[in-house]
This record gives structure tokens, C-alpha cells and sequence, in this order.
């Protein structure tokens, strides 16, 4: 497994709803090796302050080099971050943790929850990379509004996924919770499901998945300082009672072997 | 275990000595912010390291705390690990084999809540191939005396540094907490029960609230502050213990650069360790190891001793 | 001397005690850290403050340290200014004068090498109009026993308060030292002695060195750390104490914001005092203030002693 | 005296030597209270860490609202703050300190050395405006090579005044140090010499001025965390025992109220 520390250049900026920014870096050895649901750490600020890197899923990649994230402005870290300019150089480090395990021969369902969008593009294309045709595979998505998604669409359309989409406030495609939607359709026999998001929608896709014998995995996120399992500061309790480490053990689990309290 | 340290005649000396113990160059990793080395691998040249040290081990493996374990703070992090470990046996079935291919020295940080815990896993790592030092982290609860750290109290302490000495032939380094009114009432007792050297600071105890929700950001409350946050304490610390003991003392605290690590042999260190640096640049004990020997060079050195409590008074 | 606290129904109740002393709001300014607060009447409202408290005053004139006295580290500073004033009868004559036009309450930070300096000080403010309060800043070294400060002995800490109360009619604050093992001993010390508040906390006493020279970054050597990176220390201390004690803990250390002051509170404080951030924003005070009224709103908060100590820990 | 905590916008940035930065900075109300030797405190960061306000003399002001500091990197503040953008918009503090006492009845001389020149465009300025006719005024500038001070002597030019340059290396004017210049001109009768520049050179000018009794000021630096007298850590020796504190009673003192170690 590579793993790399390395100074990218921002190749581009996008913001899409106010708080909400997609970074292109050009990252050569990071882009080469990352593989869907892995994620990279981020210096955001060059000073002692914010001191810790910070953690991103890896969005897509090109054969290009260059490696994108998506991401929500949420406290100063990512505030810096959105203030990156062109040609700035920041320090990734990556590709880190274990990504989806693709079940090529299944279905995919795939389900991204707000920012839990980011690492689904990547699997989703290297869904359709892998199998051909997707046409049987479904993408899920769920925002609080039109903004936080639509941005989004034609990447995922241009794959030729199904596409459904569900906002909190109805301003694009159904009207409520994506597990409503996940409840509602008729999922392929099969079928495996893949998802990121809050936390209550992954505790909610994974009962649901659970009721209905459907593998699902699912990427959790937790506190971390280092993301390299040197630290075990991202301790997550496990099914079987013991603490499992994000960076290293996930971000992608079993939804089975996590314990679930929401 | 002899370690031949290749010396090339054109580069400034860097070896430094921790007792018995000599050492490539003065640049160790602090326990618990390098796991056991394997996870840095792809991203540093691991044999330029002047020893690895390894996270806190106990007699019997630990589970830790709950999360949240880690909160950011201005310029640091609270930490609330909870010493999880695998334990000392399967620490010297799993991860010392590995470790002891490096052909860097390691020493093992041990931890107890009790006397004779410290002892049993003293006793448990004598003669496994590898294990160059033992570093006793003193900043443990005592169970026995009602949960006051070992570190706190100079009788304690010395008894913890007494009993590992009696049972291990390697170098016993012991690691104060810094969570005490006089340091070095502490240092000079564990140097007069044995100490081989003295390795300060370990954490400040700190904690750190969430507004939003009202509540600890840590779910053990309070946590163990480092990074660049504590080194003025740390370099103090240093100092003035480095001028009352003649062991060597080992300085630890916000270290992030070469600057930072001769500025702690300047008040007196014989060597440093990186902590939480560690997890912001992965090669950042390298690249002290590199400065520090550009330091060298620049300044002429034959030999890095020579600026070990070099700090100018006059 | 009584102050008529106005106070809008439609606003939140900021409104705490110190003691006898009610202020209008929990924020006050930290001693050394804000002058006589003349330095500031052009960038901010002063009357906005719930107390002024001043440099630390002896009882005779003081030169302080030699230069450099201050240094920057990461996020805080150290500082050795080595307590220069220009002694208690100057200060009543040429300070207080305006200090008492202000209408906000003066609490005089009081510093000595000996009870006695203490005792006389303290005898000397005694119906000063203007001075609503004293804090014991007892820190300092007894030059009497050795130079152990005062603050890192129970006994010690427990006679000055002592010693200061007998002599005085206003609330007496003794403020702590952080640099001790264990901060609950110290705090129970002075609260059975008669301290109507405990602050908490003063510096954390460290050291930089200047690489280029291979000197210490202050003439002085030694200096304290103060600003955000000793927060989670503060933090940390004052939730301790205040399970402890029943009088008023003020909390001080890298305040900068009102999301600071209200942890603290969160933590167990009353109050709050602002220390470093005055020099970065000479309105931090009052902003602080401002930003505790609007959280109080915004929570619809009747009164902000609603918060105080109410950490979620279930 | 009044003071402003003002949120200044950078109007222009200007890169002299390597390492010689002049900033053009909108900072109405304290640009239209400056006086020649005050200095200003700057936020050249956002987070908390370089944490401390850094101290700059102001360099020139406009009538439109306009101040002008002209830096030199040497450490990490200096350096955030040669990174700026136009628009950007930064903590400023001042007018702070007491400046230069300028005597319109006598022939001035002017001594910037390195950084030093900073101040001596705004009191050449003043100088000139007040008096009118400055011919018989002088500039002695001095720095190490060209680089540092070409860029502002049309600034200096255009006020009419006499100007006499040393560079260290020689690369412009005099070879050598700017205090050989002035031991070497004739000095007109009652003349008041204002200096400022590295403290060799002002202990150099001190003591030239005591030997033939011309009134000296100078302006001094210190480290400072407030720069307003709340902390007491700008302290300086002085004359009579006492410590001075340079951002109260300073940066300009009267050269022989010191003491000079140099
Ligand atoms: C494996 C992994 C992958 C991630 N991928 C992405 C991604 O692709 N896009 C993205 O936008 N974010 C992602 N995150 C979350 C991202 O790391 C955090 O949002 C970021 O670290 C916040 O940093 P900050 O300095 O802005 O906030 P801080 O200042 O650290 O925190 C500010 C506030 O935000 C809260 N906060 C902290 N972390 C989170 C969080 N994860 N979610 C919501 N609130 C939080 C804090 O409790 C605090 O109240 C991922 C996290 C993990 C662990
Ligand atoms: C009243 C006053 C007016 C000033 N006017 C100007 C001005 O007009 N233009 C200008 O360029 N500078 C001026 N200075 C100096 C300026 O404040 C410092 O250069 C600046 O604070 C350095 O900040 P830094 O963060 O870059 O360096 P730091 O990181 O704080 O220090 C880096 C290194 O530089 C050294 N250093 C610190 N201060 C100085 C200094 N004053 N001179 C040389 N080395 C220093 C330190 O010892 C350290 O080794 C003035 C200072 C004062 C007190
Ligand atoms: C996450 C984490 C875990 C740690 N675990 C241990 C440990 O097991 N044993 C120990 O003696 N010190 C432990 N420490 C303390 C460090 O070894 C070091 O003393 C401290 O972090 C100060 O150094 P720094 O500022 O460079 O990080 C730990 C520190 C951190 C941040
Ligand atoms: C420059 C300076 C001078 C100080 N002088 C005093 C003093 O005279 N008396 C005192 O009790 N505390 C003094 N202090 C300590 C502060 O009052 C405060 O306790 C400490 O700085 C921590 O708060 P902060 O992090 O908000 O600055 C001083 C602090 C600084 C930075
Ligand atoms: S973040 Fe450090 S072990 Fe996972
Ligand atoms: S810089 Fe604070 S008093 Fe001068």
C-alpha cells in the first residue's frame, strides 16, 4: 500500500451552494493510487494554527493526476481552505484507509447524504469503469437543497446511472429523507448498497438494509489527528465491543460490524 | 544489543549517548504519536531515526477510552487515549519482530497502576531481541494509592524507577509528567534511584468544552495537551532540570523542526523526541535529523554534543 | 462603595456576584494586561466592563526586568516584566483618580515578598474611594522562604489570604498559580482562609531560546505563558476547582471570544477575566461582553448565572 | 490623542528588493491623525498564530485617506504580510507612539538607515510642508546595496531636498556607512539631526551629534506586544536609570535621554 505526502497545486476552484467548494489538485501520486471511499488529509493553513490536517474523501480522479474533493465550509479549517487561490500549493496526504470493496457482480445502490455525496462519484465511476454497463445500478442522493446537489448531476449522469434525488426542503426531486426514497423503490435482487452521509441516514439505510438482507457498507467519519493509525484518537466502537480505528480499520465498514446508536 | 552506527568521516558527528546506549543521532519519536513505526514506513526513511519509541505498553492489553479521544486547541491537541495496547505479550509477538528488523534502536514505553505491574513487564521484555531501552511512563494513576499519578509524588516515583532498574539491563529512561510545582524535586529522585535518563514533558492535563452541545469535547473530560502549544513549558522544564541531574535528559514537547530540537539541546537536552508533529508531517522526525545535521555542518560542529547546554548566559 | 447597575427588562440579567461585590457583567479585565485601563479609554467603551482589574502593585515602586521582558510563542507569549509598578502610594494618587471616574468596579491586583508586604499593601487601599475589590496575586517568590512562590505552598497561600482579608472590608480574590501538582489543594487552602473568590489561572511559567545567538529569548530567562495556547490548561483547573470550592471562580487564560468566556462558565466560572487578547484586539473585552449578552438572548437565558458550572456530563 | 482600531483594505502592493515590501493600505481615520515617527500595529495573520500585532512605522499618508508602511521580511509575520492581495483586508492600530518633535526654525537633517528610511519620507513630507522651502535641509540615506533604496528616492526627490546616499557594497553612492557621510559633510549652523535605521548607526549618529552639539532624535524599535503602554514589555534603558517604554514615550526620544551600549 503507497502512501504519499505530497505538495499539490490547486488547479481549480468551484463553489457551488455558499458554503460548498470543490478543489482540483493536481496530485499525481495521490490520484494514481487512491481507490473509491479512501480519503487524503489536508494541511488547510500554513501557520501552527489549525495545527491538524484534515480529512477529505477522495471525490474523483483523473489519469490526469489531479485528484478532487468536495467539501462543506463547517469551522476555521475548511474556512481557509475555502479561500484557496489558483496555483496555491497545499500539503495532501494519502491515499488513507480502506476504501469500498466493489462487488462487481452485484447491483450497486449507491447513497450519498449531503457532503457523504463526495466519495460516491468516485465509486460510482469506477462502478461503471468495471462493469460496462450500470444501467441496472442506481445512485441515491439526498441534500438539505437543490444548491447542495445539482451541481453535482451531470457527473453522475454522464456515467448513465438511474439517479434519484431527495432535498429536506423539496426544492429537487422528492421531497424529504433519501431513506424514504431507499424504502419506496424496488431495489434489484441482489443488490449491494453502498453509502455516505450523516450519521442517522447511514443508521437508517443500514436498518433498512439489514431488514432486507442487503450488504451494505458504509463510510463513517470520526475525529482524527493523524490519519495513518499512529494515534488511535478515531476510535469507533465496534459490534463485537472492542474500538475499531477509522483511518486504518475504515472509513468503509460492514454496516454490520459497526454499532449503530441512532 | 550493539548497533553499528556507519559514520561517514566527512558528516558532523551526531551520535549522543543515553546511558549505556549510543545513539545514531539525537532524534527519537515519542510513544503514542508513532504507533509501532510500521505505519510510517512508505512515508520516511525509518533507519535515520535515532530510536524509535514505542506506544505505551501495559501488562495486560487495554481497550482505551471512548471517543471523542482527540480535540484540536490553539497551536495543540487534547489527547484521551485511554493507553489503549495490545499488552506486553502480544507487543513482543506482533509488532517487536518487525520493529527489531529495522536495526534502529527501540525502546519500549512501559506504564502500570502499580508497582508491580512495572516490574512483571520489566521482567517480561528482558532479553527479547530488539528491545534497546526501556522508557517508564510515570504519569499513570496509581490504583494502590487512590489514582495520584506516580509522576506527582518524588517517593513514588523513585520506587517505580527502582523496580524497573532491578529487573532490566537495558537503559531505563523515566518520563516525568509535568503536572508537578518542582520538577526537579522529581527528577532528582529518580536519578538517585537509577534513572538512566530523564525524558520531559510528557502532556499537560487539559480540557477542552463543545459550546454547541454544553459538553466535554472529550469523552474522558480531561486529556493530555501537546504540540507546539506546551513547548515553552517544556524547553523550562528542560532547562532547569538539566542543570540539577547529570543523566541526560531527553526533551519532548511541541517539537517540529530542527530549530525547535537544538534549541532544547541548547537548555540542556542530550536528545529529543517528536510528538504530535508527527502526525502533521510524517517525515518530520527525518527532517529534524536533516537539519539538525545541516546545523551541524553550517556551524562547523565536529560533533552535535558539543551544543548540549550550550545556551549563553552571559 | 455601591454602583447602581442599570438594567433594561428587555435585555438579559448579565448580572454576578463576586462576594459582596455585584458586577454588571462576568467580564473583567486581567491584571498587567490592560494598564490602568486609561491605555484604552479611545478604542472601546470602557463603562461596558464588569470590572477593571489593574497591574499588580507592591508596595513600593518597582523598576521590573531588563529587555527583552517579552517573546512571542505559538499561540501565546512569555512574558517576564517582572512586576513593575509604581508602588501602592503612587497608584492611589495617580491612578486611582481616574480609575474612579469610571463608575466601573477597580479590583487592585495586589503582589509582595512578604506577608507583611501584603498585610501593608493591603492596609494602605483600605477606603481608597474607587477600589471595589482586591485580587492576591500570589505567584510571586517569598523572598522570606527561599523564593518558593507563595502560591505552590497550602500554609503559604492560606496565611496571605489570611493576612490580606484581616486588613480589609472589599472581596478579596486570590489568584492561583498553575504551576502546581494539584490545584484543589491549593484553592481549598485559601477558600478556608477566607477568600470570597479564586482566580484562576496565572501563568504557565516557561522559556524560549533565541537559535541565531544561543540565548534565551528574555533577559530574564524564564517568563509566563499566557494567551489561547494555555486555554485547555486554564479550562482544565478552573472545572477542578470549581467542584471543589464554593466561592466565585473567575476564569482566566486565553480568552479571546465569548465562546471562551461561556466555557469557561460552562466550566464553573462566574466570571471571567480577558487577559493577552487585550493586546490583539483592544476591544476584546468588550466584544466578549457583547457576545455573552447575545448568546444569553439567543438562548433566552434570564440570567447568564444560569450557566454557570452547567457542563453536560450525563 | 485619538486611536483607531481600523479594518484597513490593501489598495497597492509594491515589491522593491527581494525582500522590501511597500503596502498602500485605506485607512482613513488613522492616516488623517498620523504624525511623522508614530507607528502602527498590525494583524498579519487571521488565525491565532503569529498571534501578536506586529509594529511598523508609517511611511507616508495621503490626503485621501491613504497610509503607506514599507517592510522588510525577516521573520514569519513579515512574511503573511508580504503574501497580501489588493482588496484584502487587514487589522491596523495606531497612531501610536510619540513622534518626531520637528523644529520648522532649524535646518534638518535626515538620516534613514535600512528599514530605517521608513519614517524619514513622512518627516521629510512634514519637513518641507511646513517650512516651505527646504534647501537647506538634508537627506543622508543608507542601506546595504541599491536595491533597498533606489525605488524611494523620487519620493524623496520630488520634495526638493538635498539627498546623499551609502550603500554597503557600494552599488549607489558613497561606498561605505552613511555615518561617514555625515562626518564628512559640513553640517549647516543649528541644524537638528532625526535619525532612525539599525541601532549601530544611531549610537554612530549620537554620538557625532553629542561631539558637535546638534540636537538628535531617533527613533528606536523594541519588542512589543501592545504597542498602547498596557503591557510593559517594550521597556528600554534609559539615561537616568529608569526603564523607557518605546511604544508610550517612544519610538522618538531625544538621543541623549538613552543609553547607548553600541
Ligand atoms: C474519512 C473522512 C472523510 C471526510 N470527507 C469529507 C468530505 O469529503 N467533505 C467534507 O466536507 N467533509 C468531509 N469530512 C469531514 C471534514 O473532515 C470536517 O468537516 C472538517 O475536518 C472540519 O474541519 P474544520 O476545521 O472546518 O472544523 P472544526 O473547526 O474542526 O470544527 C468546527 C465545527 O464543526 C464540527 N465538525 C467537525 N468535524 C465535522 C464533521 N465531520 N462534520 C460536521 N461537523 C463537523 C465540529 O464539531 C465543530 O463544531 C470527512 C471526515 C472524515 C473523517
Ligand atoms: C516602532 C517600530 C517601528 C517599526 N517600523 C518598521 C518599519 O517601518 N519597517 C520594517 O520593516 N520594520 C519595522 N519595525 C520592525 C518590525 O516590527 C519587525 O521587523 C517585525 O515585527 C518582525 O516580525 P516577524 O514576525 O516578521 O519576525 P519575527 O518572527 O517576530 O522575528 C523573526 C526574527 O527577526 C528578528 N526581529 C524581530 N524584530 C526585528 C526587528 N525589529 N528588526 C530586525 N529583526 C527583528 C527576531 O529576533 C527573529 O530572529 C518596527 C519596529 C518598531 C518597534
Ligand atoms: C495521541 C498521543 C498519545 C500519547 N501516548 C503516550 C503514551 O502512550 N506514553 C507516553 O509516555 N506518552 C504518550 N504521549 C505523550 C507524548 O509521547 C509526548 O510526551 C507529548 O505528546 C509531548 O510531545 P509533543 O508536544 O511533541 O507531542 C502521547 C501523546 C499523544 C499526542
Ligand atoms: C504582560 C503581562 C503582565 C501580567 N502582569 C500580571 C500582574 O501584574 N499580576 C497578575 O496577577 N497577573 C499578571 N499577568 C497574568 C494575567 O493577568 C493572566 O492571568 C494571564 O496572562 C493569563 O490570561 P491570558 O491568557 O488571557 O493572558 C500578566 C500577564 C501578561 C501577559
Ligand atoms: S486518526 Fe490517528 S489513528 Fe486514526
Ligand atoms: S508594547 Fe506594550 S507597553 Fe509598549
Amino acid at each position: 500500500m503507497s502512501q504519499y505526502q505530497e505538495i499539490a497545486t490547486v488547479a481549480r476552484i468551484e463553489k457551488f451552494a455558499n458554503k460548498n467548494f470543490r478543489l482540483t489538485l493536481d496530485c499525481p501520486q495521490i490520484a494514481a493510487s487512491a481507490k473509491p471511499g479512501q480519503f487524503v488529509m489536508i494541511r488547510t493553513g500554513i501557520g501552527k494554527d489549525p495545527l491538524l490536517r484534515r480529512p477529505f474523501s477522495v471525490h474523483q480522479t483523473s489519469s490526469g493526476g489531479r485528484l478532487q474533493i468536495y467539501f462543506k465550509v463547517v469551522g476555521r479549517g475548511t474556512e481557509i481552505l475555502a479561500q484557496v487561490k489558483t496555483d496555491q500549493e497545499i500539503s495532501v496526504l494519502g491515499p488513507l484507509g480502506r476504501g469500498f470493496r466493489l462487488n462487481v457482480n452485484a447491483p450497486a445502490i449507491l447513497i450519498g447524504g449531503g457532503l457523504g455525496i463526495a466519495p460516491m462519484l468516485f465509486l460510482a465511476k469506477e462502478n461503471c469503469r468495471l462493469k460496462r454497463n450500470c444501467a441496472n445500478d442506481l445512485v441515491l442522493l439526498g441534500a438539505r437543497e437543490k444548491n447542495e446537489v445539482e451541481h453535482l448531476l451531470d457527473d453522475f449522469k454522464r456515467l448513465g446511472l438511474r439517479l434519484l434525488i431527495a432535498t429536506d426542503d423539496g426544492s429537487l426531486g422528492h421531497h424529504g429523507l433519501v431513506t424514504e426514497i431507499l424504502q419506496s423503490t424496488i431495489l434489484p435482487p441482489g443488490c449491494t448498497v453502498y453509502t455516505c452521509g450523516p450519521e442517522a441516514m447511514m443508521a437508517g439505510v443500514s436498518r433498512i438494509c439489514q431488514a432486507q438482507d442487503i450488504p451494505c457498507q458504509v463510510s463513517v467519519e470520526s475525529v482524527m489527528a493523524c490519519g495513518m493509525g499512529a494515534c488511535l484518537g478515531c476510535s469507533r466502537p465496534a459490534k463485537d465491543g472492542s474500538y475499531t480505528h477509522v483511518c486504518l480499520n475504515g472509513p468503509v465498514y460492514d454496516a454490520e460490524d459497526l454499532l449503530w446508536t441512532m | 544489543m550493539d548497533y553499528v552506527i556507519p559514520r561517514d568521516e566527512n558528516l558532523p558527528d551526531l551520535r549522543v549517548n543515553i546511558g549505556s546506549l549510543e545513539i545514531a543521532n539525537p532524534v527519537m519519536t515519542a510513544s503514542g504519536t508513532f504507533g509501532y513505526a510500521r505505519e510510517f514506513e512508505n512515508l520516511m526513511n525509518l533507519h535515520r531515526l535515532g530510536a524509535v519509541i514505542v506506544k505505551g505498553i501495559s501488562l495486560y492489553p487495554r481497550a482505551g477510552n471512548p471517543p471523542p479521544r482527540i480535540v484540536e486547541t490553539a497551536c495543540g491537541m487534547l489527547n484521551a487515549i485511554g493507553l489503549q495496547n495490545v499488552g506486553v505479550d502480544r507487543f513482543i509477538t506482533e509488532k517487536m519482530p518487525y520493529l527489531h528488523g529495522l536495526n534502529v534502536p527501540v525502546i519500549v514505553n512501559i506504564l502500570g497502576d502499580s508497582l508491580a505491574e512495572y516490574e512483571e513487564i520489566t521482567v517480561r521484555l528482558a532479553g527479547v531481541p530488539g528491545v534497546s531501552g526501556i522508557e517508564v511512563n510515570i504519569s499513570c494513576p496509581n490504583v494502590k494509592k487512590g489514582g495520584v499519578a506516580f509522576g506527582t509524588d518524588p517517593i513514588m516515583a523513585a520506587a517505580v524507577t527502582g523496580a524497573v532498574k532491578k529487573k532490566t539491563d537495558v537503559p531505563v529512561m523515566v518520563k516525568l509528567s509535568p503536572n508537578v510545582s518542582d520538577i526537579t524535586v522529581i527528577a532528582r529522585a529518580v536519578e538517585d534511584a537509577g534513572a538512566d535518563a530523564i525524558s520531559l514533558i510528557n502532556t499537560l492535563i487539559g480540557m477542552a468544552i463543545d459550546l454547541p452541545t454544553r459538553r466535554p469535547a472529550l469523552a474522558n473530560i480531561i486529556g493530555g495537551l501537546s504540540g507546539p502549544a506546551i513547548k515553552p513549558v517544556a524547553l523550562r522544564m528542560v532547562y532547569q532540570v538539566a542543570r540539577v541531574v547529570s543523566v541526560p535528559v531527553i526533551g519532548i514537547g511541541g517539537i517540529e523542526s530542527a530549530e525547535d530540537a537544538l534549541e532544547f539541546m541548547l537548555a540542556g537536552a542530550t536528545a529529543v523526541q517528536i510528538g504530535t508533529a508527527n502526525f502533521i508531517n510524517p517525515r518530520a522526525s527525518e527532517e529534524v535529523v536533516e537539519g539538525i545535521e545541516a546545523y551541524a555542518k553550517a556551524e562547523k560542529l565536529l560533533s552535535i554534543r558539543s551544543i548540549i547546554g550550550g545556551l549563553r548566559l552571559e
